[in-house]
């Protein structure tokens, strides 16, 4: 690519709220020692030496508190970037986001908006502790009004970040914290935006979909090339990036030509996004499926502690398995 | 290293101007204009009015279920007409007279109850916003406001209400804490009805006045008669212009009763005694400000007639404007209810659009062939 | 049915709150208005007066406080049933219920356990306020660690809310609020509890299946009377009961015979609860399966305000065609 | 209908005994035995050594993140000191010392922050709950153990814990309120050293003291030199015989200093200066509870080598044994994931460990055909 840089996705959404704090001035960035301390992962490096703290702001540690008053900063007009520490506290929150940030906008028949974003490091992988690893953008997912994406590296981050901030919804931003120092990725020096909504076939092959984001997006990655590699297959690859709105339309087509689906994902099985995927080409592609769904994920319980997180976490392995099942069945 | 008390330095006060007989103490009475003043009554004379009407609607199945406001007008008019238009009006659910103070419109009032969300749209020309439901959380989007007007530079304030029992909510703690901390000015006014629902205020919290709360925040805390219209001007005025000079926040409490239930829904013969009630009507908050206007000066009996029936008038106005939108095309619209969730139209709501908006033909087809049910056959492919 | 005394479901509630207040010292009802005012809805009718204020507790106006509370209560021996108000403010108590219910136990290897339960009306068709009739049930289904159930009638709310105060476990008590007074059943005078995860065959079919729970339960079981009175097919009924764990055997056995289903309930049907019956239909009964699943259901949108609320929500005719679609497929 | 100030009856004071010099109050001076102010010493020091000896483990790799307590012992045994075994004891996470003071063995603190559930065990015999990591939550816990105490007739209390940043949550507000309304016998206990990671307490709260806190919640505050373990004594023990008698909560505030990292993540050089520090440093908890055993004859120079010897042997003992236990089947054993969520086992949970069970299998024979992946052939079947 002509015009870019290798970075790596810390790097990439640091880069992406630089940009976004630069361009407009109604961007001010949120959370729990995002100012000084630069976050606990450093995603907001440099920011309050460069925005000062009238825009980048050290909150009190209450989560319903920071996207409550980001929800009233918004309707009065700014755009807040807010970052809760880990995703799991953001269920403090979730009043707030479900009975406000979803709503504002039908409840007033769309003349209040709250544009503000809710950016949130989540999944294993990092040998954190209890409550540090989950990945429940299900939860999310959810509620109607929401939007939810989560990136799969460092140019989807910061392209994804761009969009999340000049949407003019509440968007849910999931940073796959196991991600921020893996690799790094060439990003265009342009800045770019990915639309909400819509997922992006990655590699095209024909035995086979596998539908993944977020960290199991590589998970997934690694598998497929494993796969190819080892043995006479041809594997379709989709990003989803969007989860809700999603779009079943790609996968949909991608189905109809593979005749097989593998979804791949950290968060519990039950209710995950993979059930709605299965749903929606059961809803949408039933005739072309010749093989039942795979669904490769989370169990349903809790993230173990972390000497056993890697047993709970979707691998390479359990995604081959999985795509060699489908595609035998 | 010795044992000490530590002093308190939070201003807590308590404020009382006009009383139940309409005495009213000059040193404290605020320099209001007539028109101000009768300004005030008319909107306080207005929520009651309407009040009244909707209950009288509700119980003949033209209102759905909604809370009553009666009582609670000093403390909304007090407090609102504090503020300029283009402050930040953010109330909970109980400032039906400081809404249409405002500019909110009857039949806006009137269709928001009956289960419209055209009637949760704000004016044009105020900063309002909409009736909150989860209670407390409103709360938080005043601080957010008021933080936001810092940040911009803006000297305006957020004005909000809440319920005494609102105040259990983390989020009534984390939004006075915001306020505070981010200096963001806020004036937080409780609605001290002494009740949530059923519940006593002594069974909801265990201190003696909710005012005091803000010793909590470092913020002043002013107790006031929440029927003395006056005193809530005051106390509201005092907070407006303490904000506006950088001071933060403050937290009002108006201690005042509903003469109501809770909601048309709810009994209040349950748990509170009928002489408690008698006890608050005769510290009714209207009665002694048309005292103090006639001893003013400022209205005549024949003055307060005359707006009787003006008020009486344009609810019946509102009322029917509401009745004849409501059966507007556009407010009748189910489908609808897919336009305005995000600010693009997605596939995946434009595809279950579509499925509704069949179904309802499918219905009507149903109809007109006088079969309620009107499916098509299905033995065939069996 | 011998021993049998008839009530509606408001009773029948109400009955089982007595019973289990009678059987066992260590149950307390707690919530908002629970007391002298007996529930917004007068479950807790004639509670407080015969156990007092000890165990017939008036809380704060807190939902996190009330769920907190309980699971330290829980924690120390009791069995606390807590009413929230409408499920819709449950919200303010997701992270307790997240974090803490759903977790102790497994944190605790079993050692430290949270039995309580959270009952609360909840959907649409009582022409309720905004955040007064919201289907949310798959928000908390998607935890792991907590139970849900959803009772679609007199005898199984009694039956269900007894499972569920003797679980040793934390449990969602869905009630469907229009169901509360809208007819009446037998519900025997013997105390019977229903298995937690456990769904009912309730009319046998051959055509197609129809799994539905709550209110909806109530509409499948109109549109089926009414469809086989009309015409000439047989539908095999299932009242799913328990959203979690599901009991996903019973309608898989089902699906095995009919071939075709359809899942109707009130919730928003991105991630709801048909789509994870879907995906597990499509694991384990896939070749069975000879259309598309249907799903009638919510759509992706708050409920709108009560003006508009019967068409948001299922009803006999939706779910009708939804049948006749699935069977001419 | 003047304007007053409204008196604030609740009672907040200021504590402190021994100061950094170790000088002595003595008409404050709490009346403890030998063996029992030796206990004290014992478990602040053991508490620190092993925070120490943690950090060390942390930077070879042979422990996880942790947030270190170095700083935090005199809140904390100062406070657990105060109640009975039959008491309940729900800490936050800076507990250490008070955790292996109610009998919480090393290995299982070791084992925690090592990533195993079986750490979070409480040992048998107190009536403790685990570390607690979603800040303030823990609060309400206490709030409801100290509930049902009341409900039961039990006359004991409830210990519980938090950080000065923890005290904006809304739990913490909830909790407190809870607690005071129902006057649950329930010792909330601040450790406040005046950080939240980085931010500082005066961008958490706008008021002077937390202590003062407890005007919102009617109940008695006290701030204390958190550094001082016989001032959080007097005041914990105070707190524990009010509990007893009835008359509910009380709110410590210990004021302290994180001498360490907020955990082993965290560069505090981003935010607090090396002079705050060293100035803090001076005013550390153990040194100057030594000098007083020594001035009071409790303890000799000798003794207290002696109790440093005794206590690294005890530590390295504990290492030993979570490094054999973390090698035992039992918790290596990753199916045990799904055994402990539910009180009996779902048919939905035996089948996800069954899945699990036959891919650790594969795993275990593609390793044994030194082929890491170890697929099926999947061409054939195309
Ligand atoms: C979060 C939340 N929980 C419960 C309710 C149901 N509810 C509506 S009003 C009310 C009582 C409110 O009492 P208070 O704050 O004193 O206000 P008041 O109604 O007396 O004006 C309750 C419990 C709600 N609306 N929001
Ligand atoms: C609800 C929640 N939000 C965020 C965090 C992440 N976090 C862990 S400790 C901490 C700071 C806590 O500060 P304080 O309460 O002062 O306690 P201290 O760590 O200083 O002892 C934060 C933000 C958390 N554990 N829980
Ligand atoms: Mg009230
Ligand atoms: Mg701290």
């Amino acid at each position: 690519m002509a015009g870019t840089k290798e970075m790596n996705m810390a790097k990439a959404i640091n880069l992406a709220l630089h940009e976004a704090l630069e361009r407009d001035e109604n961007v001010v960035v949120m959370g729990e020692d995002v100012g000084y301390d630069e976050g606990v992962f450093r995603i907001t490096e440099g920011l309050v030496q460069k925005y000062g703290e009238k825009r980048i702001i050290d909150t009190p540690l209450a989560e319903a508190g920071i996207m409550g008053t980001a929800i009233g900063m918004a309707i009065y007009g700014l755009r807040p970037v807010c970052e809760i520490q880990f995703s799991d506290f953001a269920n403090y929150a979730f009043n707030q986001m479900e009975s406000h940030a979803a709503r504002f906008r039908n409840r007033t028949r769309g003349q209040i908006k709250t544009p503000l974003v809710m950016r949130m490091p989540s999944g294993g992988g990092i040998r954190a502790l209890e409550h540090h690893s989950e990945s429940r953008e299900a939860t999310w997912a959810h509620v109607p009004g929401l939007k939810v994406v989560m990136p799969s590296g460092p140019r989807s981050a910061r392209a994804l970040l761009h969009s999340a901030i000049q949407d003019d919804d509440a968007v849910v931003f999931y940073e796959p914290k196991s991600l921020y120092r893996l690799f790094k990725e060439e990003v265009p020096d342009e800045i770019e935006t990915f639309p909400i909504g819509k997922a992006q076939v990655v590699k095209e092959g024909k035995d086979l979909t596998v539908v993944a984001f977020g960290a199991s997006f590589r998970v997934a990655l690694d598998a497929i090339e494993t796969l190819e590699e080892d043995q006479d297959v041809s594997i379709e690859l989709i990003d989803l990036l969007s989860i809700s709105p999603m779009d079943h339309a790609t996968i949909c087509k991608s189905v109809e030509k593979t005749g097989r689906l593998v979804v791949v994902h950290e968060g519990p099985r039950n209710l995950g996004i993979a059930a709605e995927i299965i749903a929606r080409v059961n809803e949408h592609a039933f005739l072309s499926l010749e093989a039942p769904i795979k669904r490769v994920t989370g169990y349903d319980v809790p993230m173990p502690y972390f000497s056993k997180e890697q047993f709970f976490l979707p691998d390479a392995d359990k995604v081959a398995l999985a795509c060699i099942e489908t595609i035998k069945f | 290293m010795p044992r000490k008390p530590i002093e308190i330095t939070e201003k807590i006060e308590y404020l009382s101007i006009l009383d139940e007989n309409a005495n009213v103490d000059t040193k404290l009475e605020p320099k209001l204009d007539n028109d101000t003043l009768k300004k005030m009554y008319r909107f306080m004379l207005l929520g009651r009015r309407t009040d009244e009407r909707m209950l009288k609607m509700q119980r003949t199945g033209r209102l759905g279920t909604f809370p009553q406001a009666s009582g609670h007008e000093a403390v909304s008019i007090g407090s609102v007409s504090a503020i300029e238009k283009s402050d930040w009006h953010i109330p909970a659910y109980r400032e039906l007279a400081g809404m249409l103070y405002r500019g909110w419109s009857l039949e806006k009032i009137i269709l928001y109850w009956n289960g419209y969300e055209e009637g949760a749209v704000p004016p044009k020309g105020v900063n309002d916003l909409p009736y909150c439901v989860p209670v407390a959380s409103q709360l938080l989007h005043a601080a957010g406001v008021g933080m936001a007007m810092n940040i911009k530079g803006d000297k305006k304030v957020a004005l909000t209400y809440f319920g005494d029992g609102s105040s259990s909510e983390g989020d009534f703690h984390e939004a006075l804490n915001f306020a505070s901390v981010f200096k963001a000015p806020v004036i937080f006014v409780c609605q001290n009805n002494q009740y949530a629902i059923s519940v006593p205020l002594s069974k909801q919290m265990n201190c003696k006045t909710l005012a005091q709360r803000a010793v909590a925040y470092g913020m002043p805390g002013i107790k006031v008669d929440g029927n003395d219209v006056l005193a809530m001007y005051v106390a509201t005025k005092e907070a407006v212009d303490r904000a506006k000079a950088g001071g933060g926040p403050t937290l009002i409490e108006g201690l005042t009763y509903r003469f109501t239930p809770h909601t048309t829904a709810d009994d209040p013969k349950r748990y509170r005694s009928e002489e408690e009630s008698k006890e608050w009507f005769g510290k009714e908050p209207l009665t002694r400000f048309a005292k103090y206007l006639q001893n003013k000066g400022v209205m005549t009996a024949k003055d307060l007639e005359e707006m009787e029936a003006e008020v009486d008038a344009e609810i019946r106005a509102g009322i029917e404007r509401s009745e004849t939108l409501s059966k507007s095309e556009e407010l009748m619209n189910p489908l609808a209810m897919f336009d305005h969730l995000y600010s693009t139209e997605t596939e995946h709501l434009k595809e279950q659009k579509e499925e509704l908006r069949q179904y309802l033909e499918h219905k009507k087809k149903g109809k007109k062939q006088q079969n309620h049910t009107a499916h098509p056959e299905v033995s065939s492919a069996k």
